[in-house]
């Protein structure tokens, strides 16, 4: 019955709920401009890959951005904080969507987001909507995203992209 | 817009050096009907496409001269042609997804069908219906084409024009920058992916940009830290005869440290203390052993064509109004990259597009001076004159705005703007 | 815009059997504010709203003409009155519900008090407080009514102009169309809802498109498939004097199944063998018995009055602008439906509407054609001559766009554009 | 206590997940463009039907969509994939606001949603906001739609509705 | 590990449960007009306080509303009702990143929020989108408000604020 | 917009004493274009920011003069500067936060720094790199300082003009509103916060609204029952000599309830019997013995400076294009409030501010009269005869718009526009 795939099945409440807490933790460091703790909800090794639908769709590779290991996550962050030039924002993550299922020694999760930004003036853009598609692993008993993987609806950006989404 | 006769703008160009710009011509819109006009639909050659975009007969896809869109194919003959994306009888939009294959185009109103070179084959109830109705007996299907540009291609670079006056393409681009073009168009390409940004800025304010070595190692930290880019390597800025196309190149070569120092003397932007936890991004194999680290071409009126690092792209400034542009990236690798180098490429990405460490400035620098010259007065100008005044020609520094200087040379002999009195 | 000069444009109309129409009228500013003046506050009526709402005193409901919101009520006396929703003392909207009902109106600005009429009723202060202030002792509550407009009705539907050149109602649409009318409204309406599209394109482009059967058999595969709508079935296009009016009209007979074939030789809209695997939606009962399938009626400027199988529907296309329209449909059967006859008309509410197996892609038409004329330029007109060139009159085929010139006929004359020398 | 209906207290936390997850793979399912999938989440009889939020406030009948039956919507889905001429566009569903009761032998399900559309050249439209009320079955342990109500607040509808909402 | 706070980790299913049904009421409530039921979510001296993320951001007390008692907020509905000038619309809440922690007799909660408005005419707007900072109290087994503050990020106030967010 | 001649506009005013308003004063382009050069670039003061908010050297805030943004900050030796936030260089919006503390400024383009007083301290390369490029030798920077303002203060009121001839400040307010100033400015004040609504009208008609003491006792329930302002009460409408400036006062004294209950005979508005169930909204000590409820300061062009009860605000009119403004509340106490006074001030933002109970109705009363005018023929104009017509004077009552009608006279004095012949 393909619109009832087993996918999230054999996941227990408990679980779910933690990995929803999880991606909550991640969308509010980022809307609270805690950037310095984005890379702490990688892996050591975590790929965070940005990917236009446009080039999904089409079977191109080039990423919007492409962080392969924390070490290059703290690397945008320090970026964004000493040295890049870009408009300061307000950021807002809705999220809904979540369906999670067990693969081997990893949980496989989706969900959507609409990102919005409200500039210094009070006024909100949409910024964008997609969907995350990540790879969760379970490191002493705290989730950490091996690779997550953003696929982006809005991908004629609004001028540019500084924050990860 | 559209209807704006080409007589009707006011701007007369203060000084003959063009070392100076009225900032009207960042918000004026009898200007931008008067581009569409002059450069856009006039004796200019636009960039369309990549060849490697239409590899097969039968493949197409739209893009855009001006704001114009256009439809480019190859038909079974392996020629390309290229058609304004408007039905010829009423005016429907005729190819309504972005990409794909058709070997004939059908309108969806009235299906009409076209050729893949524009000509009318078929009209439904041409003869009417039960003898009654239909076209007239006259009706001639050869007088009714779709309006079609003339294509010409160098490289695997796809050039329109809508225009019988423009000039040759090889000769419109000229022998300094074809060279650089052989350079890059070596061997095969490999299409990697394709980038949208949106910024909120005049078009032209995008060409100023990428036409000034000036800002190049004071907007972007990146540039300088890390070597991409510095005033204080071997640079050079050259146009073509119309000083309308430009190349900016950089060589990692010539340079001293005490240079560099003396140079970003109390500058926040050069850091030599500054250092990545991880590096990898900078661990790529050059694809050239010239040491050319950086090198941006653009072609008059809205191609920009460029290598920053090992990271190679078309850049193509699509307006969208008066006040927004379209930049559109078509980002690309070679045929025999190994799997290492367009590794390599995917990790450099990073430098470009719209999040890209350098390129993510240069949008917001386009929108910094919309914001900026939209409080000015209308006679208020921009000061061009890094470089020097008087003659605009090529300069073996990078410590100059002269190509900026150019392109409006260019930009006003092309609108038959007057200088002022 | 509003303050555009009526003179103010550069429009001269190519040829004057209309076969061709310059792509301008679809984005010209200019245009907008002229039809304005000429069209919607000028001498023609302009459908307001059906009786069928307003039929209890007291009750109103808010409706536009051209882009100007008007107020139409039934007065105590069973008139119906209309006006501007804007105070006649400083401007303000006085209505600020769609619809509802009100045995008088105050403005919430300085409550300033009107009847359903548009007369003044009374004023705050108007002599002052504590012996100062007020009004001068000259103002006269007489002078200052609201704007209204003249008001007429035909069988329930409910016309308003601002002009006191307007002929009589009946004169105005015609013997030829009032016959149409008679037929759908020989009987009490019911109400059954609205629907709202927001179309990307210019107002006139809806009503190219529904007085253009040419279209209608090609664009609308469900139109040809399931023999609502067939150019071989019998069909006619008439007009009324000015040409500015029309009907479309299809009976299902004299058709035969070959000369269906030979029509749609080749092409992918008719698909004899495509089955519908629920097709209770055409398990109707006809409400007339004359066996029409589609009379589509537009009354000039704005008013499109149809029948598509057993749904019956108002779609008054309101300008939003230059290049949208709101599509605003009033759907409707009859007081002595029964119950199966309602549920049929709902079910096929999945022909019409903004999701409308039939009626979504009347929009997309709209949309496609906006897209793709303002690429064109300015002096680029599309060509109409299908059903012959020369003499605009009433023809018995559907193989015609002969409506479509007379449209422009009547819209160039009432603009009072010139033809080109 | 108006504020404290009854309404979804007698649900237990085991439905409400399944409920939760089967209206995600409705989404998601629109959202992937599985369109022949749509039908498969209802009943072989059951009702979809869209609704002005002007209509429904004035008690007027007429539908945005109405499809009464499986078949018909596999009718809907044949028409979009080989006839119809419309718009080409990615969609997102954003969803929240899920409350469910218990009716006898039927779930009593309420959401809303936002629904974006992008186009091809990635800019991103708000195309709809409304609410979901929908009754559901349990046949043979598996979820579907006996009746679907999307109550359409934007009901200015941006040109023209294809696919389901 | 500051990305993985202790956060919401120490309240039970149930719990999380009822809160998000409590959440979802509230504004469900609004979106159904139901104005009147708006106050009874209160405690009785239950505070209502609406705050631009600029102002807070600045340290600037000012508040958009500010209600500290149900008869306030009772005050404020039969004005909305009876008196004010204002344009009607629909309203619709999307809401998102539900985190709870159980403080000393209450729960404290955070969560997002996207308030779309729909003119009478069926056009959808972005209205605003901000932030829930809820603390719950359990009176009686059932929820209500001690205080609800309302970040706004849409600060630049499109006309007006009328309605409760 | 911004090229727009001063002369482009076809307005004339109909009547020589303001009692009407062509309605095309709120929605001509031309005229938006000329505000900015006659109004907020010209001879006038315009409001810039409170000096509370730059108290510290180095501190500074943007702000907008018409839609232009200005950089205000306080320098090293405690004065005043402000300047356009566009670099001399090529434009670029040089100050990119709202606020915030800075010695000088430096552009992120190409880095070139300017002294917070608006002087060109530096430019990188200037003498260019390696003895190549560079700036010509005769620049000089003394010729590219940042456009500046004239820049005046008064009881911590920022005013900026960009002209030479605008008069000193005091006589441009003049002495009657100078004393209103004063009582409220008595004491040091204390910033409570600042809101911000984005209302759909042409900035003009805020001013028209709060300058009508007319509509305050009409449109605002919360004013009348309340007892915060009331037209029976001491009110009085003065002007400064220009009449461009107005104070609308009222004074809880000499009102008996029966003429209350005359004046608001048969009114929706007056609700003796209304009761608030938690009434300590209004239990809340005076700020001043003076018995004043209600003090509406306009100082020309677009400055409102208020007392609401309990609340003290600034109310800055910012035009945003012509159908759109921001109105911008600085909230503010006083430095001297202990801890009740502050709560009384935040309990009593409840009356104003995007959700207060009487603000709100001032942006609706926009959005009403902007949907309502253009609807209007452009030919039509409002009417504004409350309080009498003929000369415009003081008048102490709140039956009257004279102080609109002065508004409407400076501003067609100001803009140079002629009177009908
Ligand atoms: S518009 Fe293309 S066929 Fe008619
Ligand atoms: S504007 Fe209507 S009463 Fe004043
Ligand atoms: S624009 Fe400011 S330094 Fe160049
Ligand atoms: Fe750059
Ligand atoms: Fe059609
Ligand atoms: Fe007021």
């Amino acid at each position: 019955m393909t619109a009832m795939p087993k996918l999230g099945a054999d996941v227990d409440a408990q679980t779910e709920r933690q990995v929803a807490r999880f991606l909550t933790q991640y969308t509010r460091c980022l809307d609270e401009d805690r950037l310095e703790d984005w890379p702490s909800f990688f892996s050591g090794n975590g790929v965070y890959r940005a990917l236009s639908r446009e080039n999904e769709a089409l079977g191109l590779p080039a990423p919007l951005m492409y962080y392969y290991s924390r070490a290059m996550m703290e690397d945008r962050v320090t970026a964004l904080r000493d040295a890049l030039t870009y408009e300061p924002v307000y950021t807002r993550h809705i999220t809904s969507g979540l369906l999670i299922e067990r693969g081997d020694d990893v949980l496989i999760s989706r969900s959507d987001f609409a990102l919005y930004q409200s500039t210094e003036e009070g006024i909100t853009r949409l910024f964008a909507v997609g969907a995350y598609q990540d790879t969760i692993t379970q490191e002493n008993d705290r989730l950490a995203f091996i690779d997550r993987r953003v696929i982006v609806d809005t991908f004629g950006i609004q001028n540019l992209i500084a924050t990860p989404l | 817009m559209a209807t704006q006769p080409l007589e009707n703008t006011s701007l007369e160009w203060p000084v003959s050096d063009f070392t100076r710009v009225p900032y009207q011509v960042f918000h004026d819109a009898s200007l931008y009907a008067r581009e569409k006009a002059a450069l856009f639909h006039g004796p200019h050659w636009n960039y369309l496409c990549l060849e490697a975009e239409i590899t097969q007969p039968g493949q197409y896809v739209t893009t855009y001269v001006g704001d114009t869109q256009v439809v480019v194919n190859r038909t079974e003959d392996g020629e390309v042609f290229a058609f304004i994306n408007s039905c010829a009888h009423r005016g429907a939009q005729l190819v309504r997804k972005l990409r794909g294959e058709a070997s004939s185009f059908t309108c969806a109103y009235h299906q009409w069908c076209f050729s893949n070179k524009g000509d009318l084959l078929g009209i439904p109830q041409q003869r009417g219906v039960k003898g009654k109705g239909g076209m007239p007996k006259d009706f001639d299907k050869s007088k009714h084409k779709l309006k079609t540009l003339r294509v010409a291609t160098y490289k695997g670079l796809v050039f329109g024009t809508f225009s019988q006056e423009t000039p040759p393409l090889r000769g419109y681009i000229g022998p300094a920058l074809l060279e650089q073009i052989d350079r890059i168009f070596d061997r095969p390409i490999k299409l990697l992916g394709y980038y949208r940004q949106r910024v909120p800025a005049n078009w032209k304010l995008y060409l100023e940009n990428v036409k000034d070595p000036y800002n190049a190692g004071l907007l972007h930290l990146f540039h300088v830290t890390f070597g991409i880019y510095r005033p204080t390597m071997s640079g050079r800025v050259f146009m073509d005869e119309s000083k309308g196309h430009s190349v900016l190149r950089t060589a990692d070569i010539d340079e001293s440290q005490d240079e560099v120092k003396s140079v970003y003397s109390g500058s926040e932007k050069y850091r030599p203390d500054y250092k990545l936890k991880d590096p990898s991004l900078f661990d790529v194999t050059p694809d050239y052993p010239d040491k050319v680290t950086n090198m941006i071409m653009t072609i008059f009126p809205n191609l920009m064509l460029g290598q920053v690092a090992n990271t190679f792209q078309i850049r193509h400034v699509r307006p969208k109004g008066l006040k927004e542009f379209e930049l559109f990236w078509t980002y690309f690798g070679f045929a025999d990259d190994d799997e290492d180098a367009i590794e390599g490429k995917l990790r450099q990405s990073n430098f470009v597009g719209p999040a890209g460490y350098i390129s993510l400035e240069d949008g917001e620098a386009g929108r910094l001076v919309q914001l900026g010259v939209e409080g000015r007065d209308p006679a208020d100008s921009s000061i061009v004159r890094m470089g020097d005044d008087g003659v605009i020609d090529n300069q073996d520094t990078l410590a100059t705005e002269v190509a900026v200087r150019g392109f409006w040379k260019h930009y006003a002999a092309s609108l038959g703007l007057e200088l002022a009195p």
